[in-house]
């Protein structure tokens, strides 16, 4: 398999680590519930088709993707750093937090 | 036409004896070089660009092999890699090959090839009595039989099925060839180097696009080298030698001949070996045997051809009967004839073509069985011309001879049966296009009414497929679509390529009435020749319900030799077809696996094995270390001094002894550069450190260091290691050296996903700082005479947990902290790692007055435990910081990784084992880890067991063996007595619960 | 007809000719007690069990291909009880007892071989857990033994003792494990099931799972709709598939691992070994093959194939630990989809709708299982209540934190 | 303290294991010629989330290079920054010291870390150079995709490794973690032994 890093061009998948589905996210803070965490830790949609998924370049430039695969045919699509896409969904509530 | 690399050197002979059936004149062989070689014993002799299948025919040698489950005598069926018969083991000792197809051994002087699967010899094998048993061995006859009684599978049946199966004998020793690994890219990948393979590759080259062509071959050309046709005007072979010059003088071509494509992976990765040295005895110097190519190819043309059909009717294993295209190869290309008498069976008009080459070989052909009753006039004119009988609308139905092939059983379109004798049949019943490769990825071929056979279905993103591989099986058809494909893969690639014109060929026919299997044939009708599998095994499979194709498959073992199934997969097919009534496509296809041929496991390997398994990771005293006899241990990659015995130490216990004892009395150096070493800077630095840590860091001040404890978001314990405040922004955090590498992907995680808002940037150090331990009771007045003037390392100045930059040797800047692993008075020093021998060296000379001595691992590992300090052993993933007694570090009011989960019911269950100490009752025992606790007196059981010994040491310090382990609620039983019981070990040691802190509980000794 | 010396030998003279198909390949019926879907080695063991152990008949397995499809076709054919969690222990030697009278109980050659199972250690770290885990087996009655190198090498010459770069140090191990004939679990288990009245359906995709009441009530199938009392999932890779049908989430993850095969040769190793220090372990078939695996490639997958990655580093392994290995090819590589669970350990519970039931969360490990899992989930299914010896296989586990992670590598399925 | 200086000298990071001369094929020109880089200042920088452009601007004065994009390294003489990482960098200079005043050049811009000592450092020239990487190297070296001014952060032999291009002789450099140098030597002395290999004397 063959991932394009949008920082180092197209790597062997032996590059990279694997952490799984980018879309649970971490019920951050103090006032997190324990069952939110439950889910967040250990839930899966486990879907066959597209996902959103965390790989690490870790024998390369040690940057987070998010790589949109296909776990039937292993296609892959849109692949970048999960820093932006983290940062973009940072700016959400942030959003919300600049009226006050 | 022949190779040009270098052969490897060996005398050149003009004629060798024998070779009963070359041929006066032709071939692609080299007359002038003869070559010796041997078989099961008897030297024989064929020229430099033979196979061993060709040279074995050459000299007359028909029987070659036993088959696999009745040891029937088996020749050679085919010239190419899907050759299931004639399988020798290739080489001896060390180099011993088996199941080599002699059909793809290049001929080498000296070469060394026996026959397999055969006792006591070749031509008298005692198993051959299967053969007569083959009533009973049918498919699937394990399965219901061998149960009486239970006890004799292990003892009396597995064994002796287990020395009749099997093919060759794998080597005996240590394979002594290397093999190694390559890269390439290119733009345009040609899969085979035959017509189409060579018009693809000329085409894409010519545009200037990136072009790797391999091919299986050690000569490119493919069947034009096999058969008499004409290109323009010119021969194959010719038209062969002006494309490969053409091809080599392009810049950005690059020909891997020797070369398999093996299999197709994702996104346009594929994966080849290039057998580099197999045509010789003995790799030349510096030369791997085989080299494995992982080819990365934007697009790629598959241009691998055809594989040709056997029939199925009896007797068709006999030595002697071949596919008719093989025979022809073995004619026109190695200069073979087909014995004296040789017949054809065909059903197809190029199956006459066998015919047509032989006589124009000055041969004579006994007889031509067309299974069609329709033969065009000019192919039976041709035929009698050859001296040959023409059988139309016949079937051969049962073959004569024994080791090899007298004669065949026709059955006439009346139903008379001819006898006809022979000593050679060319079978002729269509070409399978070669749709291994395109079903790597999951893909299905179709089925093509036009050729009666599959071919490429969807193929994988990129690729094409030209030629006989694609269905198109005339040689007009082959060079057309392998110029246009080729071009137009170069052109996807942004490359202005043009299809030249179309070469003019001879004319041919691919008129086929395929003829699945033969209607009551005399003896058994082999589908699979290697598996042994025949007609009466489909019928039997089908009669049980075994009727899917991968179920038909696994229960007749049908498809599954080293052949892959590749003469064998459609004659089953289309037998279950038959049965159940079906079309072909509908019984289904098998999904071709990866490796296309069957490839060397040292190849997969390459560099990696032996002492290069893995990398080998030396820390900066290493080579201090080996001048001085040191003992190593293995953590991950790092290989770590143990201990340093002295002389007239005889055992690594008294020198570990030794070692601590000077540790707790005087002082030490111990190299432990192997942590991790994270700098960690930013505004938001010690916000970051506080979430990815369990403790609380918000008091740390500049200059100091804490030890931290990491979780997983699940609760339980990541690590530990210390973080140290460099500067108000400025730290650095040390992970253990098993784990060094998952904290630093964690803490990454932790920075990018997330909490990407933090300022934060962060590097690894780990290799840039040799860090040594200093301790024992004057490490302070060793380090006085290393730390250059002006640092005050007074207890006031530079208490535990102090932390600082300083320099040593006069000016090179390093790092001091004041951290104890061994509860002595201890500090870690950094230095940079080029200085990491210097300093090493300088430390225990600055010691000697002191009495320093270096200490390992061991030691180490010896004082920590004496601590009860928990370490990988305990922090196995499996544990909570309440676990390892660590509950009351554990913050309060902060979010971190980990928080919520280790409040589950389970983690926070009072009955948990927890950390503790154990000594022996009887200070004498020995105490070993991995024993489990059980109260005294209690019967072994799970219930029983109450948790378990982590780890061990001899204690210097109390003339004992301690241990640490977890048991349950052990915080509440100090002074209590269980067992530790140890059974793998025959260990069943009475010992008393305490403190985990064996030494210096209150911990004076490491403040002082 | 049941298998014997006589009809063998009988058949044998006849030509073969009076077989019969050796499970009925029966037409779906409108309304089941129990529906099991998959027909794999799990579903079809538990098929059996029910049909023999609670009297259930009027039960169908649902294949949406052919029987033994899956990975029941496609493992290592390793059978072991060597665990080391006491969750897990009673568990795995249930199914090694089962494993040990299969063949008479089913009528059918297996070819069960208790022929060892060694895993190498190469630190003395590596030792005293390994002694850990021997220690638990011996203390629940299995048979475990600590061997030093001197131990091994009088089992397994061939090895690298002298240049290795993890030298083998001994090993742990369990003389009752061995191999299986994989396929022949399903075909046998389909059948003794299928002459105990189970109606074994191919080519039949279950689409759906309908409720009343926060009760199945039955399946929706590419056969149509089959009603049935309870359902119990049994579909290895296919898990979060099923179950998102009702709208349930698993712990689960698909990841294809990859099982390769060489060439035939004569009787080179007599034991299964496991290489301590890298990915490979490997037995020998009785047709002559080295069987051997390594790691999961790590993704999630639901493509039965691999990378080349993984072939690799299973491959250097296999060097490191045999160098011998070199000249020997390998015959073929193929992927299975794993349900691999957060904790390596699988799942055999009921599910919070009525009459469905989960047997899932196998990773990497479920052919061992096969007899104990149709036993116990047979049972969960007949009783409606975890059997005793795979109670610690509950689905809230995650929930309560008693996981039973045997590699200690937390909620990460591609590090199990 | 002055016994004690010349004690004070350190170590190359190749010493213990590429012996300098003729290693594999003898007979010809070596194909391949390997020059430890030993001294060498190295530093890593970190950019400051949204301080690029000054950061670009205090290298710029200090450094004379501009902050090279992803896969790129500018060289200014034997000074070189190369890309490392997303908003990382690997400074380098021929002499140890070479760096110092960096860290302060950067202030608040950037964070530094001091790597001279954690990176062996070995430049590959000759006919063969890029035959004897791509044995090792999965990254593509062809002219049209790898040049002077290229670099990736990549593995060989399972060994992590960044490699850049100097010109387009093609001499390459290839800088490995410390630890695992006598590793990587036992590769590349294996792949490079069909060449012919001239080790240099470290310079």
């Amino acid at each position: 398999m063959r991932i394009r890093c949008p920082y180092c061009g197209e790597r062997d998948n032996g590059e990279f680590s694997y952490l799984g589905d980018a879309a649970p996210v971490r019920p951050d803070g103090m006032e997190a519930s324990a069952e939110a965490m439950h889910d967040y830790v250990y839930l899966r949609d486990n879907r066959a088709g597209e996902i959103r998924e965390l790989w690490y370049h870790g024998a390369g430039c040690r940057a987070w993707l998010v790589v949109t695969r296909d776990t039937r045919t292993h296609a892959i699509g849109e692949v970048a750093p999960a820093r932006d896409i983290a940062k973009a969904r940072a700016v959400t509530p942030a959003g919300s937090a600049s009226h006050a | 036409m022949l190779d040009r690399t270098p052969d490897f050197p060996s005398p050149v002979r003009e004629v060798g004896p024998s070779q009963k059936f070359r041929t006066a004149t032709g071939g692609l062989i080299d007359r002038r070089r003869a070559r010796d070689f041997t078989f099961d014993g008897r030297t024989l002799t064929g020229y430099h660009g033979d196979t061993l299948a060709s040279a074995l025919l050459v000299n007359g040698v028909r029987l070659v092999g036993r088959s696999f489950k009745y040891h029937r005598p088996r020749g050679i069926l085919s010239a190419g890699s899907e050759e299931p018969n004639a399988l020798v083991e290739l080489r001896s000792g060390s180099r011993r090959e088996p199941n080599t197809r002699a059909t793809m051994a290049e001929l080498y002087e000296g070469l060394e090839a026996t026959s397999q699967n055969r006792w006591p010899s070749l031509s008298m094998d005692a198993l051959s009595v299967n053969a007569l048993l083959s009533p009973i061995f049918a498919a699937g006859f394990y399965y219901k039989t061998f149960m009486w009684p239970a006890s004799l599978w292990e003892k009396l049946y597995e064994p002796m099925i287990r020395r009749a199966a099997g093919l060759g004998r794998a080597a005996d020793a240590p394979d002594p060839d290397t093999y190694e690994h390559a890269h390439a890219h290119c733009d345009v990948l040609v899969i085979g180097g035959g017509p189409a393979g060579l018009s693809a590759a000329l085409t894409a080259g010519r545009s200037g696009a990136r072009v790797i062509l391999v091919d299986e071959d050690f000569c490119l050309g493919g069947r034009l080298l096999a058969e008499r046709r004409e290109i323009d005007g010119v021969s194959g072979p010719e038209w062969v030698e002006q494309a490969v010059a053409e091809l080599k003088n392009l810049p950005e071509v690059r020909l891997l001949s020797r070369t398999t494509l093996f299999g197709v992976y994702d996104h346009g990765a594929y994966g080849a070996v290039e057998r580099v040295s197999d045509h010789v005895a003995v790799p030349a110097p510096h030369a791997p045997r085989q080299r494995l190519w992982r080819i990365v190819a934007k697009r790629a043309v598959l241009a691998a051809g055809a594989i040709e059909r056997p029939h199925v009717f009896g007797g068709n294993d006999r030595p002697g009967v071949m596919l008719a295209g093989a025979v022809r190869t073995y004619l026109n290309r190695y200069g073979v004839l087909p014995g004296e008498a040789p017949a054809v069976f065909t059903s197809s008009d190029d199956g006459w073509r066998t015919v047509a080459d032989i006589a124009a070989a000055g041969g004579r052909v006994a007889a031509v069985v067309d299974s069609r009753l329709d033969v065009p006039v000019p192919l039976r004119r041709m035929a009698e011309a050859a001296g040959a009988q023409v059988v139309a609308g016949g079937q051969v139905i049962g073959t004569r001879g024994h080791l090899a092939l007298s004669g065949i059983d026709v059955r006439d379109s009346y139903g008379s049966t001819l006898r006809i004798a022979c000593d050679t049949l060319a079978m002729a019943n269509g070409w399978n296009p070669v749709v291994h490769l395109d079903s790597h990825l999951s893909r299905r071929p179709v089925w093509d009414e036009a050729i009666h056979g599959f071919v490429p279905g969807q193929l994988p993103t990129g690729m094409v497929a030209a030629g006989a591989a694609s269905g198109r099986l005339t040689l007009s058809d082959a060079l057309e679509s392998g110029a246009r494909l080729g071009a137009e893969a170069a052109e996807s690639c942004d490359f202005r390529a043009t299809a030249t014109a179309t070469p003019r060929t001879d004319p041919e026919s691919t008129a086929h009435t395929p003829l699945w299997r033969v209607a009551k044939p005399k003896g058994k009708a082999f589908v699979d020749f290697q598996n042994d599998v025949a007609a009466s095994d489909v019928e039997l499979a089908h009669r049980e319900g075994f009727r899917a194709v991968e179920l038909l498959k696994r229960y007749t073992t049908l498809g599954m030799a080293t052949d892959q199934g590749k003469t064998s997969n459609l004659a089953g097919l289309s037998i279950m077809a038959e049965l159940t009534g079906q079309k072909i496509p509908a019984v289904g296809t098998t999904v071709f696996r990866p490796p296309f041929t069957p490839v060397a496991i040292g190849a997969f390997a390459g560099h990696h094995r032996g002492k290069e398994f893995r990398a080998t990771r030396h820390v900066p005293s290493h080579a201090w270390c080996l001048e001085n006899n040191a003992q190593f241990l293995e953590t991950g990659l790092w290989l770590r001094p143990a201990y340093f015995p002295r002389a007239g130490e005889t055992d690594w216990l008294q020198t570990v002894v030794r070692e601590v004892e000077t540790v707790r009395g005087k002082v030490g150096l111990c190299d432990v550069s192997t942590f991790g070493k994270i700098d960690i800077q930013g505004r938001d630095a010690l916000a970051f450190i506080e979430r990815v840590c369990a403790n609380p860091f918000g008091t740390l001040k500049v200059g100091r260091s804490r030890y931290a404890l990491l979780l997983r978001e699940d609760g339980f314990v990541l690590d530990d290691g210390t973080v140290s405040r460099l500067a108000d922004s400025h730290f650095v955090m040390t992970a253990s050296t098993a784990n060094a590498a998952r904290v630093m992907q964690h803490l990454e995680f932790c920075r990018q996903w997330l909490w990407p808002a933090l300022d934060v940037q962060m590097v690894s150090v780990s290799e840039q700082w040799a860090q040594y331990a200093v301790a024992g009771p004057r490490a302070r007045d060793v380090l006085r005479r290393i730390v250059d003037p002006g640092f005050d390392l007074s207890n006031e100045a530079f208490p535990f947990l102090g932390a600082a930059e300083i320099t040593v040797g006069g000016g090179i800047p390093a790092r001091l902290f004041r951290i104890s692993f061994s509860g002595e008075l201890a500090y870690e020093i950094a230095v940079p790692a080029g200085y990491g021998d210097a300093a090493w060296r300088a430390i225990l000379q600055a010691g000697l007055p002191y009495g320093i001595c270096p200490y390992g691992a061991e030691a180490l590992s010896v004082m920590r435990i004496e601590k009860g300090h928990a370490a990988g052993a305990e922090i196995n993933g499996q544990t909570t910081a309440r676990d390892l007694a660590l509950g009351g570090m554990l913050a309060k009011k902060k979010d971190y990784v980990g928080r919520l989960m280790k409040e589950r019911p389970a983690l926070t269950d009072p009955d948990r084992p927890i950390l503790v100490g154990f000594r022996p009752v009887d200070p004498s025992q020995r105490l070993r880890a991995g024993a489990h606790f059980l109260a005294v007196g209690a019967e072994p059981s799970l219930a029983a067991d109450e948790g378990t010994m982590t780890s061990v040491a001899y204690s210097p310090s109390l003339k004992h063996w301690i241990g640490l382990g977890l048991i349950r609620r052990g915080h509440e039983r100090h002074g209590e007595r269980v067992r530790a019981y140890d059974p793998v070990r025959g260990g069943d040691v009475e010992v008393e619960i305490g403190a985990a802190a064996f030494v210096d509980p209150a911990g004076e000794r490491m403040h002082g | 007809m049941r298998y014997s010396l006589f009809s063998v030998l009988g058949q044998a003279l006849r030509g073969q000719r009076d077989w019969t198909p050796q499970w009925r390949d029966a037409a779906p019926k409108a309304e089941y007690d129990v529906i099991i879907v998959g027909g794999g080695g799990h579903g079809l063991a538990t098929a059996y069990y029910l049909a023999k152990e609670h009297g259930l008949t009027n039960v169908a397995v649902l294949e949406k291909s052919h029987i033994g499809s899956g990975n029941v076709g496609r493992n290592t054919t390793i059978v072991r009880s060597n665990y080391g969690l006491p969750g897990n222990i009673p568990f795995y030697e249930q199914s090694m007892k089962l494993w040990e009278g299969l063949e008479q109980d089913i009528n059918y050659n297996a070819m069960v071989s208790q022929r060892g199972v060694l895993n190498l250690y190469h630190t003395d770290a590596q030792r005293d857990s390994y002694a850990r885990r021997g220690n638990a087996m011996r203390m629940a009655g299995i048979d475990s033994e600590l061997l030093d190198r001197e131990g091994v090498r009088a089992m397994v010459q061939f090895i690298d003792f002298d240049n290795a770069r993890f030298p083998v140090k001994g090993g742990l191990l369990q003389r009752r494990g061995g191999t299986v004939r994989h396929d022949a679990v399903a075909w046998g288990y389909a059948r003794a099931a299928s002459d105990r009245g189970v109606d074994i359906v191919q080519n039949c995709a279950v689409t759906g799972i309908r409720r009343e009441n926060g009760r199945v009530t039955g399946v929706e199938t590419s056969r149509g709709f089959i009603g049935a009392k309870k359902v119990g999932l049994s579909v290895a890779g296919s898990s979060s598939l099923l179950a998102s049908m009702v709208d349930m989430r698993l712990p689960i993850e698909s990841h294809v691992l990859q099982a390769f095969v060489s060439e035939g040769v004569k009787p080179l190793i007599d034991c299964v070994m496991t290489f301590g220090a890298g990915h490979f372990y490997v037995s020998q078939s009785d047709k002559g093959g080295l069987v051997f695996g390594g790691d999961i490639d790590g993704y999630n997958s639901y493509a039965s194939r691999g990378n080349l990655h993984t072939i690799e580093d299973v491959m250097e392994g296999g060097m490191a630990l045999w160098p011998g290995l070199g000249r020997l090819r390998l015959l073929r590589h193929w992927g299975g989809i794993m349900d691999m669970s957060m904790d390596g350990s699988p799942i055999i519970d009921r599910t919070d709708i009525g009459g469905l039931y989960l047997n899932a969360g196998w990773c990497y490990g479920g052919f061992k299982a096969t007899p104990a899992a149709g036993f116990c989930f047979a049972h969960t299914i007949a009783r409606d209540e975890p059997h005793p010896d795979s109670a610690a296989f509950r689905l809230d586990r995650f929930a309560t934190g008693h996981v039973i992670d045997e590699k200690g590598m937390g909620a990460q399925p591609n590090l199990h | 303290m002055a016994e004690h200086a010349t004690l004070w000298r350190p170590r190359g990071a190749w010493d213990l294991y590429a012996q300098a001369g003729r290693h594999g094929r003898r007979e010809g020109p070596a194909g391949v010629t390997v020059t430890p880089r030993e001294g060498l200042a190295l530093m890593s920088v970190t950019a400051v989330d949204g301080a690029e452009d000054r950061l670009a601007a205090a290298i710029r004065d200090r450094l004379s290079l501009s902050l090279p994009e992803p896969g790129a390294a500018l060289f200014s003489g034997e000074t070189g920054l190369i890309w490392s990482g997303p908003g990382q960098w690997l400074a380098l200079a021929p002499a140890r010291g070479d760096l110092d005043g960096l860290g302060a050049a950067v202030t608040a811009l950037a964070a530094v870390a001091d790597q001279s000592d954690g990176r062996a450092v070995l430049r590959l020239s000759g006919p063969d150079a890029r035959r004897v990487l791509e044995k090792g190297v999965s990254v593509d070296l062809h002219p049209r995709r790898f040049g002077p001014g290229r670099t990736a952060v990549t593995s060989v032999a399972h060994i992590g490794v960044q490699l850049w291009q100097r010109d387009d002789g093609p001499t390459y450099e290839i800088a490995v973690a410390r630890s695992f140098a006598g590793s990587l030597w036992s590769w590349l002395e294996e792949a490079a032994a069909e060449f012919g290999c001239e080790m240099r004397a470290g310079g």
